[in-house]
Formats: structure tokens, C-alpha cells, sequence
């Protein structure tokens, strides 16, 4: 059903768990449709996001995208990570099969999240960057830290 | 482990070497059509009836209620629509549960488009029809009991005797989706007042693509597939002999093993059982605890979800499902689970094992500390599990 | 002759020995339910796939347009049923023939009774449906003509691309019961614009209980079997995979040895034909002389009765019968010897032979042999014939 990449990243997930004091967290995703997704931002003075943690609820393709996002978000500057759309999430996994797709899509939802949330802790404004959906149903736990 | 453990057989069971053995003489020599004329085809009638008998005497039905069809959904189509066409000029009103296979349910579907009415009886927490329900739901208009005789997720069996009261006391027809129950409980269709019943026979070490319904003799029921004169009219087609007698021999060997094997699936079950629900935190049992299908345990564990469960299962070799293997594709989480109150995110993790004659306690130990293993595993990658511990320390 | 000599080879084939072969391994190793997730059970998956290819190949069709069902009965069912209640909305009357098997007739009398119109065309004497008469039974309300590729009894085969034209014309589903020409007859769906097309395993060396639907991409047929969402939620029913894998088998090997066979089988029947028409008097042939399918052959053989014929026949360990082995049970006369033509007491008189792949010349001439002993003995105790040679010595 998955392909080799989507195994392995789902077997050896890159980057789970979380991180203290994040600069950004994102939750994403619905928990009634069995999705859920968090991704944690360590974004320095430069703008350059340095760390990146998730923690998934869902399914392999969720995981496998979860940990392929976190990858490819590493190390890149926040226009650049805006850039990673589930496609390109896709695209580095080697293909979903097609009911599989919306999973790919939390991943790119996750990381604006999270990227919303440093912007607003910072009272900055990001470029491109609208405020996530509030997909996120009433059982879900609002952060605290 | 080196060897696949198969966990699945609600899903399918592997056909049993005697029913293969048995089968084998009718696809390549006595392969005539057992309603031609030539002796040579008498062979194969003889065949046909032979299996018709063990199955009926199974069942202390009649010989000739019994009725070969293609497989459990087929048996299930029929009874429902067929039973809908001939009673139709009483009325219109058909009863069923909420936690039917889909057989049933989008037959019950079909018939809601085509001007009937179906009522959908509530289950408790154990996944017992309520009773009460049941006797509130009945109209005059009602022609049709269909209640499932255990169910295929939760394993969960059903007061089939009270049911067929109620049904009776109200001249009513039932019907029982009995692909689970068939070769792993005792069934007497009369002592039950059960007035037809499906069965399949991929469900208990016989062949795919091969069942039975019974029709209790007097019914009006005519044919659901049109054609031909076969099964005393009333179901077209061609005989596959070589399935219906793989089919008797299967229903033959369940029938001779049914105690034993049923004492030992159910000891091993409950050493699972117990396993899992003290060794693994945040886990429960689905299902009644005792009034239960002696190979069917179903759990829900917190925090995860089910096909990353299952998936690193099969990476250990372990194959097991999430509930029915025909909705595996869809993402909707079981109506089942949902019927017996699970929320949707606890529906979503759940795992269903499901043994056979030939499953080891050795192989219940390996998959209890494999599943041990990954939920931790998975519950370390959970958000929802991280928000219950933070919640819970402070 | 101490071997049997089968020639009921449109009653039902014998499964050829590499098509049991290749099932094998399903039933014990591989039995995997092909939904379920794990890896287990992609071996099968694939082998269902395969399957599939191999059928769409031979018709050059989609290989999503591929459906597996129970046998030619259910598929000519499906078809019809089906279609029915999808295109209910633009009309109500369907176009089938009178010498259609059982399965399409006494559907098509079921869906007289739910409100549909049928028109029953003609054919002519050799068999041949009558185009001017489809032509003109074309209403604005008609769905579908569904008219079979060759016939059973008599081995006519129809203009099927003539009707395929004048199905696209008018914008009229086509379906085509192709239970006897498939793995007989070259056959393009979408050269011969077929929308829908039947065919059962067990008429070319595959597994009785398994068939197929083609339909054509596009239309809005819903399921006839609901349930689980199998075959892309068309058919319910865990797949038959054993039975499916020898169905693309026994394909295969259809289509690999067709045009030879053919040829092989055409050759003897000639003989046959050419022997039974020139050695035996008062005899005929039902069906179109050169526009029938290569195996089959159908006589009349005045003032003797079938069904003697054939248990003599039979003690002579030959094989045959008198029309469709479904309905042998019943005592009228074949309704397509009727629609041919024939007169009650002469269409009781017929045999039908149908070669395999496997029929020598020797077996072809040893059954003429007997055929004439057989019917010259019955004509000597009928009184018909008393009345005729009287008749005629006057
Ligand atoms: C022309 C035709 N259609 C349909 C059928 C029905 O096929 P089955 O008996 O495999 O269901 C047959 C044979 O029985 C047939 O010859
Ligand atoms: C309770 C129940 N009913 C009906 C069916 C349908 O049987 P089959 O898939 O053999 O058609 C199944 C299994 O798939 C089942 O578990
Ligand atoms: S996360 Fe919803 S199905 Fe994949
Ligand atoms: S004489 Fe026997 S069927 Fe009529």
C-alpha cells in the first residue's frame, strides 16, 4: 500500500517529540476523523528555524508525512519553509496512495500553525501566511505551559 | 518470529487441507453439471446432496432449507430482499441492529430507498441488543427480524432464543447473519425459532465464494438470482460442486471439533485478554466478556490510532485488523465500536485478534509483548497522549 | 467403447488440470482476505489483479471495467436488474430475444412484474435475431437491448456488431450474454460497442460458482449484492480468490489456444454434421449452418422423443443432452427449438453435442454409430413413425 520511503519514515520517524519552550507549536487536525498532529518550531533571532519536533495521531501515511515535513522544514528560513506544501511532502515520499492525501495535507497545515503561533507570540506579521483553520474539535486539550 | 501469525480468521480462515483433498475430484473428473440427465452427472448430484445433508443435520434443519448461494453476502441480500418482495402486500417494516455487517445494513439501505422502513435496535455497552427496544420497535407493518447471531468485530453474541421469541409471539419472520456464529457455536434453527439464517463458508476453514441460506419450509420467498431451475428453483446458476463440497466438509469437520476447539481458542483468548488489559495501561476489552465468540478479542487502546497498530503488527509479522477486512479501505471509524458508545478517537485505536484451531500460546505471548511494545511506541509519537499526561501532573 | 465420451461441453467443462494448479496454492497457503491491510494478504490482492488484466485483455476492455461475480447468472442479473433501476428515470422498456437463456428471460419476467415493458424479438429459422424488428421495437423509453452473443442450444451466433450499432444509434445500453462465446470467440467490446458483457468460468475449463461483468466505464449501474465495499463497492462479498485466479487461468489458456482449438473442434463437428445429416434420415440441423460456434452441434431427429435418446446414449457412455441442463428437469419443449420453428413433437426430438478440445474422431465416429442404432431402434416402437411410413406406403 505505502511505498519504501513512506515505510521507513513511518518505522524510523525522523524528529519525534517535543520541545521546551518552543518558539512556535501547532496543532492541527481533528480528532472525530482520527487526525491529529502537532509540530514544535526552534526558530532563532536569524529567522531560521534550527529545531523541529512533532507528535502524531493517525495513521502511517500521517506519521510517515509528519516526519518528512520536520525534515524538510529543518534548516530552512520561514519563506522557505512556507514553501513545503503537502505536495512537495509527497513528492519527497515517493507518492500516497489516494485516500491517503489528506493526511499530507495536516503536515503543511501543522507547520503554518505553529509558524502562525511564533508570529503572533512575536507580534510579527509573516508573509503569505493566513491564520490557520480552526479545525480542531472541543475534546482537544488548548496548550498551557 | 520467523513465521507469519495469522490473527485474522474473522477476516477468512485458510481452507483445510481434508476440504481441499475433498474438492479436488470435481474440477477435473467429475466436473458434469449435476442436472444433466447422464449417470455421469448423478455422481455429482449425489455430492451435492451429501453436503446439503451434513449441513442441514448441523442445523436440525430440514434437508431441502437448505440453499447453496455464492457466499454469506449473497445469503444475506437475499433473505432481506426477497422477504421484502414476498411480504410486502403485509407491510413494510423491517427491524435490524445497529452493529449489523454491511450485508445487511446497505441491503437495508437499498430496501429504505425502495419505499421500506427499517428500524436500527440500539446496543448496550457490551454490544447486547436491547430487548426492550426491540419489543417497542414492532408494528403491524413489520414483516422482518434480521439480528446478527454473534458479531464479526466485538465478537459479541446475541440472545438469538429471546429474539426468536419475540419474533414468533408477534408472527413475525427472523432472520440471523450467522457467518460468524456457524461452526464455532451449536445452532438449532427450530429450538431458536429461527426462520432463515446465512452462513459462508470461508468463515470456518471452508472454500471462498461458497454459502448457504436456510429458509425454513412454508416461506414465500422466491429467488434473488433469476435463471435456471436449480436449488428446487429458487436459486439459478450452475452448481459449483467442487465449493459445495468443500463446503459439507468443512461444515463436517466444524461440527466434530466444534467443543474442543472452542474450549481451547477460548483458553487462549483469555490468556490474551488478561494479558493485554494488565500489562498494557489505558487498554479495554470491546465486547461482552463472557457471551462472546471463543476466538474473538477486540481491544481499544488510548492515544492511537488503529492502522499505524496494524501496520507495525504486520512488520512483526502479526497479522491482525482493525474490525471488518471489507471496510479497511475507508477511513470512517466503526459503526460498531461507535454503537457501543466508544468515542470516535478510542474507536479509531482499536485492534482486532481473532484465533484459530491451529493458533499457540506461544504465538498469544510473542504477539501480547509485540503489541506491548508498539503501543508504547506509538503512544510516544502521540499528541494525545502527551496532553493526557500533562493534564495529569497538574 | 469402455471411456466416457462427454459431449455436453455447453452443459459444463471439465476444469483444465493447470487451472486447478494455479488455484492450489489460495485455498491453504494464500488465503489471505485481499482487503486486509497487511502484507500477507497483497500476494492475493495481486493475483485478484492479474486476473483481471488477463480478462480485460481478451476484450479488450478496461481492466476497471472488470467485475467478479458468482457465474453467468448472476452477471446476466446484475446486468439487467441493475441497469434497470439506474436508468428507471429515462424509461422503462427494455429489448432482450426469444431464445435468450433462463437467466435473462425469467429476469426479465421479474422485471416485468417491478413495472418494466419487455419486448421478446424474433429470430429467424437458422436463429438469427431479426433486425428489422429490433429496429422497430425501439421506443424513446428504451434502456437497454441485452441480446446474446451465441446461443446455447442451437450455437447460433448473433449479429453482434449490427446490434451494437444500433444500440450506439439510439443511444441504447448494450448488453450481451457471452456465457458460451467467450474463450470460443474473438470478441472486442469496443469494436462491437458491447456496454455489458456476461461470462461464467465453468463453460471454458474454469471453476464452477465464478464469472465476470464487463461494464463499460461510465455507466451509472449500481450494485447488485450490497455489503462490504469489494470491487470498487460494486459487488459485495469477500472475493473468491481461488476461483478468481482460475478464472484468469483457464482465460488465458481460452484465449491462447482459440483460433487452433477452434479450428480443431469446427473440423470434427463438420464431420459430425456432415455423418449424422447424410447417414440418418428424417434428421436435421438446428442453428445456423456456418454461423455457429465451432463446438457445437444440435439435431432433430423426427418421431423419436429426447429424453430416450439420451439414456441410451448414456448406457452407450456417451454424454449428451437435449438443450440447457438447467431446465432438463422439465417436460416442455426447448422454447429456441420453438422460436426456430420447429413443431412441438419434433423440437422434443433434438440432441445436442458439444465438443471440447479434448473430443477425438474417434469418439465423433464411434457417437454417430450409436446414434443411428439408437434412433433406429426408437423409431421402430413409435407410433409416429408406424403413421408416417403408412402414410407415405399409401
Ligand atoms: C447462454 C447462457 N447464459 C447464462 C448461463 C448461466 O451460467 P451459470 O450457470 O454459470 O450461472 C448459461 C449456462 O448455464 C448459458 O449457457
Ligand atoms: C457477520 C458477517 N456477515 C456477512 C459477511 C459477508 O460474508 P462474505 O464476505 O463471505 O460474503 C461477513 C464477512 O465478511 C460477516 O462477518
Ligand atoms: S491521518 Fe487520517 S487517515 Fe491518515
Ligand atoms: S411420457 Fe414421460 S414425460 Fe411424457
Amino acid at each position: 500500500m505505502y511505498s519504501e520511503k513512506v515505510m521507513d519514515h513511518f518505522t524510523n520517524p525522523r524528529n519525534v517529540g517535543e520541545i521546551e519552550n518552543p518558539s512556535g507549536v501547532g496543532t492541527v487536525g481533528n480528532a472525530k476523523c482520527g487526525d491529529i498532529m502537532r509540530i514544535y518550531l526552534d526558530i532563532d533571532d536569524k529567522g531560521i528555524i534550527n529545531d523541529c519536533k512533532f507528535k502524531t495521531f493517525g495513521c502511517g501515511a500521517a506519521v510517515a508525512t509528519s516526519s518528512m515535513a520536520t525534515e524538510l522544514v529543518k534548516g530552512k528560513n520561514i519563506e522557505e519553509a512556507l514553501k513545503v506544501t503537502n505536495k512537495a511532502v509527497m513528492d519527497a515520499l515517493d507518492g500516497l496512495p489516494p485516500v491517503k492525501v489528506h493526511c499530507s495535507l495536516l503536515a503543511e497545515e501543522a507547520i503554518h500553525a505553529a509558524l502562525w503561533d511564533y508570529a503572533t507570540k512575536n507580534n510579527i506579521k509573516i508573509e503569505g501566511l493566513e491564520k490557520p483553520k480552526d479545525d480542531i474539535s472541543e475534546e482537544e486539550v488548548t496548550e498551557t505551559y | 518470529m520467523d513465521k507469519k501469525i495469522y490473527l485474522d480468521n474473522a477476516a477468512t480462515t485458510a481452507t483445510r487441507p481434508e476440504v481441499v483433498e475433498a474438492m479436488l475430484p470435481y474440477f477435473t473428473e467429475m466436473f458434469g453439471n449435476p442436472s444433466s440427465i447422464y449417470e455421469f452427472a448423478s455422481q455429482n448430484k449425489k455430492a451435492v446432496d451429501e453436503a446439503r445433508t451434513t449441513i442441514a443435520n448441523s442445523l436440525n434443519a430440514e434437508i431441502s432449507d437448505i440453499y447453496f448461494t455464492a457466499g454469506g453476502s449473497e445469503s444475506d441480500n437475499w433473505a432481506l430482499i426477497a422477504t421484502a418482495e414476498a411480504y410486502a402486500s403485509k407491510g413494510k417494516h423491517i427491524i435490524t441492529s445497529k452493529i449489523e455487517h454491511h450485508a445487511i445494513l446497505h441491503t437495508c439501505e437499498y430496501l429504505e430507498k425502495n419505499g421500506f422502513e427499517v428500524t436500527y435496535i440500539d446496543v448496550d455497552e457490551d454490544g447486547i441488543l436491547k430487548l426492550d427496544e426491540l419489543k417497542k420497535a414492532i408494528r403491524p407493518t413489520t414483516i422482518l427480524i434480521s439480528i446478527m447471531f454473534a458479531n464479526n468485530e466485538i465478537g459479541t453474541i446475541q440472545p438469538i432464543k429471546e429474539i426468536g421469541e419475540i419474533a414468533r409471539e408477534n408472527n413475525i419472520l427472523f432472520h440471523t447473519d450467522a457467518v460468524q456464529a456457524y461452526g464455532q457455536l451449536n445452532i438449532d434453527v427450530n429450538a431458536l425459532n429461527i426462520d432463515m439464517l446465512s452462513a459462508s463458508g470461508h468463515k470456518f476453514n471452508g472454500p471462498k465464494g461458497i454459502g448457504f441460506l436456510y429458509i425454513r419450509k412454508g416461506l414465500k420467498l422466491k429467488s434473488f438470482i433469476h435463471g435456471g431451475g436449480q436449488e428446487r428453483h429458487r436459486r439459478a446458476g450452475t452448481e459449483n460442486v467442487p465449493g459445495i463440497v468443500g463446503l459439507g466438509k468443512a461444515a463436517e469437520i466444524a461440527m466434530a471439533t466444534l467443543e474442543e476447539r472452542g474450549q481451547k481458542e477460548a483458553a487462549l483468548r483469555d490468556m490474551l485478554i488478561q494479558r493485554v488489559l494488565t500489562e498494557i495501561p489505558y487498554a479495554r476489552l470491546n465486547g461482552h466478556r463472557a457471551k462472546r465468540l471463543p476466538n474473538n478479542a477486540n481491544f481499544s487502546f488510548q492515544f492511537i490510532e488503529g492502522e499505524s497498530l496494524l501496520i507495525m503488527l504486520d512488520m512483526q509479522n502479526i497479522c491482525a485488523s482493525s474490525g471488518s477486512a471489507c471496510t479497511s479501505g475507508s477511513l470512517d471509524p466503526s459503526h460498531v465500536l461507535l454503537a457501543i458508545g466508544l468515542p470516535h478517537e478510542i474507536a479509531h485505536g482499536s485492534l482486532r485478534l481473532t484465533l484459530s484451531h491451529n493458533t499457540t500460546e506461544e504465538e498469544i505471548n510473542y504477539t501480547v509483548d509485540k503489541i506491548k511494545e508498539i503501543v508504547a511506541k506509538l503512544r510516544s509519537m502521540s499528541p494525545l497522549y502527551e496532553d493526557y499526561v500533562k493534564n495529569n501532573l497538574r
